[in-house]
């Protein structure tokens, strides 16, 4: 089983979601927060325009069977990508899990997933 | 402004201008004339219904989704900014001038307000005189108020150049011409009852709005996706403004200090708490819960429905008209959930169904002696609604269209994604919800 | 409403009423008697306070966790609603109708307002005339705001079902008789005094709110969980509203637009910023730091201290109540920490305790001349403080245990945890905290 | 307030007051000779000039960051309350009491406003006669709101102890003087045209915020550091209510209810409008986006532009005013970027440039008849605002210096990362952000 | 070592809370997310249900020696069951934790969860 | 590849940044959680401290190559100590990190960090 951790952009969270409905992944864990990559994404602010140092994105977490796991990086790739892969549109991280439970029954391993 | 008061009002008003104009800055004078109480009152209203502008913001601010907030009250707040320069320039001149055959007013003396500027004012009905600009500056509210309304009906998906110049013209070519028909002198001034706007202004924006939602088409994952309201708690504050400043608003439109501003406020006063707890009986029968959502609903639509009829409904009749209204509004609005039309803020289903409830409904509850014969008056109701309806759709149509061909009015779907205070303004609103 | 200055004045307020009922629609001459400029403050008055109660709703919204903040914005909501409409069918009538052997008001003329929406309006002393119906709707806004006031004391813990029933009957049982008595003409109107509601409003709401917080019990997890307020921001706006309604709940009291308006005005002013300025100051010393909360909740104690004084004392004397308010309710508070009940936002502690400081602090400042003898005057003030406390206390007894068999008023722990505007009213307040 | 008009009317006013303090509490009489209208009028621009401290507080609150919000609308809050006693223990007599060699004013029959409880009242031009009191609470909100706009400049990054000594100083020593040259009878009255508070509240906060803002230095961080607005939709609900607030602060500046409040009321609303939509006007050329935070800045740019004119400047000139504001205004908030001074909110970009905008401008402007002839009347508006900039900026300095190095004023580096809300006031104003 | 994450009901945050607490689990690390899974969960507007694709979670995070990791996973069964077990009520992951260091000391290991 | 996650103080935010950037670590993830340790911070109210049971923290994500842990780890515990190191400083997880993606161009591994 893996962690499959990704942050995009936004605006393309409905997208991904979409992407990752079509594989079959159905169960998600998304919360908010902010990045700091090569991407400049200016605010205005009185005439000037203001550079934050943290942008706002968007961390989803989906946690995979070993088989699930190609699927789901491409379907968020698909998702995610702003005209074909632009600065800022995010990355994904692959984390080693080890068990999932599920709260409900209490079962464990790849069936709770 | 009920039109019966307002055509001797008016004319009185402008007889009077024109010698004190004459007469020059003999300001001593005409002060001595005016009425300070009503003066203040007038002042006071005025001041209300531009409380409204913000209320409006903040109520449709609530509703939409977190990154189109901002946006969204822009819309409030342009028209402030656009109508206010509009209606100081040509906007009242138009409706409130001497009338060119009946379809439009017009006076070059009020022109930048110049011919109001000094004078002793203007007389309304009961011997009241208020000064004119006074007069001036409490219809501008209204015709602010107006075309921020619509905004609701296609809110979250418009550019914010293409709304400006669409509120502009619609006000110019639809605002002004329904203003100066129905108050201002105008082929149906005399007819209708239409106390603070019930056609004038909540059927024309109803109307508009239902025709932009329709030819701009929904929201971008309209309805499959979800859309939460931001911020509920906002557009509780708005709805409490609203209420606050529709006070001035009717009570305003008796243009006096007296008996039938007293009428005006109580109606208004009993009909949005009776539209509010109709609502939420209704949904507590239907849902079993009564949502906060819904109580402001209720609130909207028995301020509506009692607009038009503000001047001449005693308190049991402010009762039936916020009952019917909420019954009504609340129907249109599931309708709409039926039909799958976007009317994102229910502009039409709240605005325009409570201000047809008002506009007719109102003949069947007058006070006694208040009106023509039933009939007649029913007849006056029915053509008022009728044209305000036709003319705000048609004309609405046409400048939708316009504005969309060539300044551009749908916001693309790209843009729709990233929310419009990021893409047309440059901003967040909530910059607490990151790190800061 | 000075208790010395009603009793006459709605004596000749009926008296005049039934004559020009009589007379029918001669609205001419009715206007003409009317005062334009008290009338005008009258109804800015009535919009003021109306303002106070979203103003309330945000104050007690911002205080509560982020679960229940529109549940408890929609006790004060609901209260606009309910007493709107209660008020209006015969609220009015109960508490100023004639009295029936000095224990309730009535006349059916008042019923749904009939008698007061035509007339020459109501007399009120040194012969000033308004309408009578902006006298009813003025006070048709304490109406209002008197039950939401207690809906503080148990917060984040009651079914809105049980609480709209619950307010519907104080607002008839008690608010009703307690108003008829002090102000409407009833076995205590002429003694104590109490300007714009010391006793019949912040004292009453106080004591209500105490025993329903102690029948109810605590919410669950208190005191050992800490409760944040989820938006003190929004407190702070709503405490700014507060201030600046309640220059129309105290100097709209006066019925006037003249001096004793002004004076009103000036010590509300005066008490709500000493009062502001004591509790910082208290705070400063206590715990090193002076906090925003601190700050309002002195603004709060200040204007209730001065509520009962507003007419009666000089600028001096509002800053003496605004000192010794704030010093006791900041004892109350600190003591209700320590004695574990659970007034959620110390509706007692502020509101019950100001109301006492000031409706006996009074005595001590009066202005020269105003009141009784001052042993008169203390017992007059002793006891309508008692009559408030006691009545208020018992029957708010008999109505809450009543209510929460019946209908059904505590929340149970479930559905405490999910939060009220889930639980209840199906909504969350701020959307924006999910991605959305 | 005019001071064509002030300097007869408190004349006049201080004559009366003193054969009514001798007639005693002949209450009636007094009653009698108020005009009702006007009284109603100028409690309603007192209640709406309140109503722009916590619009104030909105506005600079939701411009700061997260950690900052209620320490900032603190400051506005703190005025109301420091100020709000000060004032009435000595301001008023300081600004309005019989002058004193034309430098300070004084009249110990003011202190604590004892002499103005009773009496018949103040007149004002063309006899107008309302109570004193009103008058003094009037005054009494600008006292408040002005030192509530400096601290927009030096937000983020000052004690709240400091503050609240620096703004009482500030009041004693800077406000009142100013107010009595210019309004109250010094020797500056009836030069300048300064209707409601050009060079005695914008130009002298804009001032005391630019000298503030260069002595304490650059909050920590600043201009590396981007430092984003916590909440826009706050700002803009703020800005709602400064426009709605600001017909008080000019009309009443009338102290009158008739043509001239009028006026004052008509240019306010245009001049709001014009610079609002000439802001985004500029932005859409500049940067191609219009932005909410430009419309609403000018908004503020119009209506400060306005506020010395607003009497006597016909509707043309306000929308040469709104303009002409707003570009002088987004000149120097974009050159302050270049210059690198941290006037964390602009207020000398916005006030202290729009004021003195309005203030020269009218000259060129005025009505005909107004003023003095032209030359005369230039060199009389240069000379106001020169000796505004002048006192207000060395009499700053020097309390700012004093009281940063006795009380202590600049916040440290520590505190500012910790932000004012926890490190100064033990609070956080959105508890929504953390689970609670 | 272990990093144990919990998807819960915002509602059964105290419960547990507590639990953990019970388990002398004393440090924690919390946050909102949202979720989707096979939960309903509709709000009302105007006369409608909607249906959020997202629902409100808390996400929990806590490190803990290999030894505790059933004591945390049981603690929050216990606490975040609704009733006995109710869809929604979450999920719990285990990912592997090779180091842990505390801040104030620079410690390493173990002895710094 | 490792995954290091920070727990700090939110004021300390602006000076991990800096030493991060300091050590060329240039891309971060944050957001805003609350954590309960050994630290206590209480707020007023109304004349009372209270103790939340949950502070403010912020989260700092961090994908590294091995050869940057250390120094990550290193700049965080300069960057986020209050004093030399108080109680509530804050904690940093080390995960293993088993593939990083880039969205934008679709590359895996090291490179993509
Ligand atoms: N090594 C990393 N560790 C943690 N977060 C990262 C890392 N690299 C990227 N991110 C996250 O991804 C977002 C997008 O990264 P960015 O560098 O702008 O995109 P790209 O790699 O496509 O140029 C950043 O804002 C940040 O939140
Ligand atoms: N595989 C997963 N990956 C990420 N998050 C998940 C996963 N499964 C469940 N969750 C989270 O747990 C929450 C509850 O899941 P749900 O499916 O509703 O519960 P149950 O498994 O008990 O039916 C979801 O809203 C989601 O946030
Ligand atoms: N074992 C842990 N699991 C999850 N979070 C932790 C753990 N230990 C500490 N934290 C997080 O780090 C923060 C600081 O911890 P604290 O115990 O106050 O500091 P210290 O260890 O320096 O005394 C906590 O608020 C919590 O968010």
């Amino acid at each position: 089983m893996k962690l499959v951790i990704a942050i995009i952009q936004p605006d393309k969270l409905e997208e991904v979601h979409h992407a990752l409905v079509d594989e079959e992944i159905l169960r998600i864990t998304v919360s908010r927060c902010t990045g700091h990559g090569q991407a400049e994404d200016p605010d205005l602010y009185r005439g000037q325009e203001v550079k934050p140092s943290l942008l706002a994105k968007v961390r989803i977490e989906i946690a995979v069977n070993d088989d699930y796991v190609e699927r789901a990086v491409s379907a968020i790739i698909n998702g995610a990508k702003h005209n074909g892969g632009e600065i800022g549109d995010g990355k994904i991280f692959i984390l080693p899990l080890e068990d999932c439970v599920r709260i409900r029954t209490g079962e464990h391993g790849g069936s709770a997933i | 402004m009920e039109m019966k008061r307002i055509v001797p009002a008016l004319g009185l008003g402008l007889l009077l201008m024109s010698p004190a104009t004459a007469l020059g800055q003999d300001g001593a004078e005409a002060a001595a004339q005016i009425d300070t109480g009503t003066t203040a009152w007038m002042l006071v209203s005025t001041t209300l219904v531009l409380l409204m502008v913000p209320g409006l913001a903040m109520f449709y601010g609530g509703l939409v989704r977190t990154k189109n907030v901002l946006g969204t009250m822009m819309h409030s707040f342009a028209a402030m900014a656009i109508i206010g320069v509009i209606w100081a320039i040509c906007g009242y001149a138009m409706c409130f001038g001497g009338s060119v055959g009946g379809w439009i007013g017009w006076d070059w003396d009020f022109v930048l307000l110049r011919g109001l500027d000094s004078g002793p004012g203007a007389y309304f009905g009961d011997d009241i005189v208020i000064p004119h600009l006074v007069f001036a500056m409490f219809q501008g509210k209204f015709a602010i108020i107006t075309p921020a309304l619509i905004a609701g009906a296609f809110a979250e998906r418009v550019r914010f150049r293409g709304y400006c110049v669409f509120i502009a013209l619609w006000s110019l070519l639809i605002y002004n011409p329904l203003c100066h028909w129905i108050w201002g002198g105008g082929f149906l001034t005399g007819e209708a009852i239409d106390f603070a706007g019930g056609t004038v202004i909540h059927i024309s924006a109803g109307m508009a709005g239902l025709v932009c939602a329709l030819y701009l088409g929904a929201r971008r994952g309209y309805p499959k996706t979800a859309m939460h309201p931001n911020n509920l708690v906002m557009t509780m504050m708005g709805a409490g403004l609203l209420w606050v400043g529709w006070f001035g608003f009717n009570a305003g439109s008796s243009v006096s200090s007296g008996l039938q501003t007293a009428q005006a406020l109580t109606v208004t006063q009993i009909a949005a708490a009776t539209g509010a707890l109709t609502w939420i009986i209704i949904e507590a029968l239907h849902l079993k819960k009564a949502t906060s959502l819904g109580l402001m609903s209720g609130i909207l639509a028995g301020l509506v429905a009692i607009t038009p009829a503000a001047g001449d409904v005693p308190p049991s009749g402010a009762i039936v008209l916020g009952v019917v209204g909420s019954l009504f509004c609340y129907g249109a609005v599931v309708l709409k959930g039926k039909l799958g039309y976007d009317d994102t803020l229910d502009v039409f289903g709240i605005h325009g169904i409570a201000g047809i409830v008002g506009a007719i409904g109102l003949t069947f509850l007058l006070r006694d002696g208040a009106g023509a014969e039933f009939a007649t008056q029913l007849w006056y109701q029915v053509k008022g609604v009728g044209v305000s309806i036709i003319y705000a759709g048609v004309v609405t149509l046409i400048l939708v269209v316009l504005v969309d061909k060539t300044v551009g009015l749908r916001l693309n779907d790209k843009d729709q994604m990233a929310g419009m205070d990021h893409a047309l303004h440059g901003e967040h609103g909530f910059g607490l919800l990151n790190l800061n």
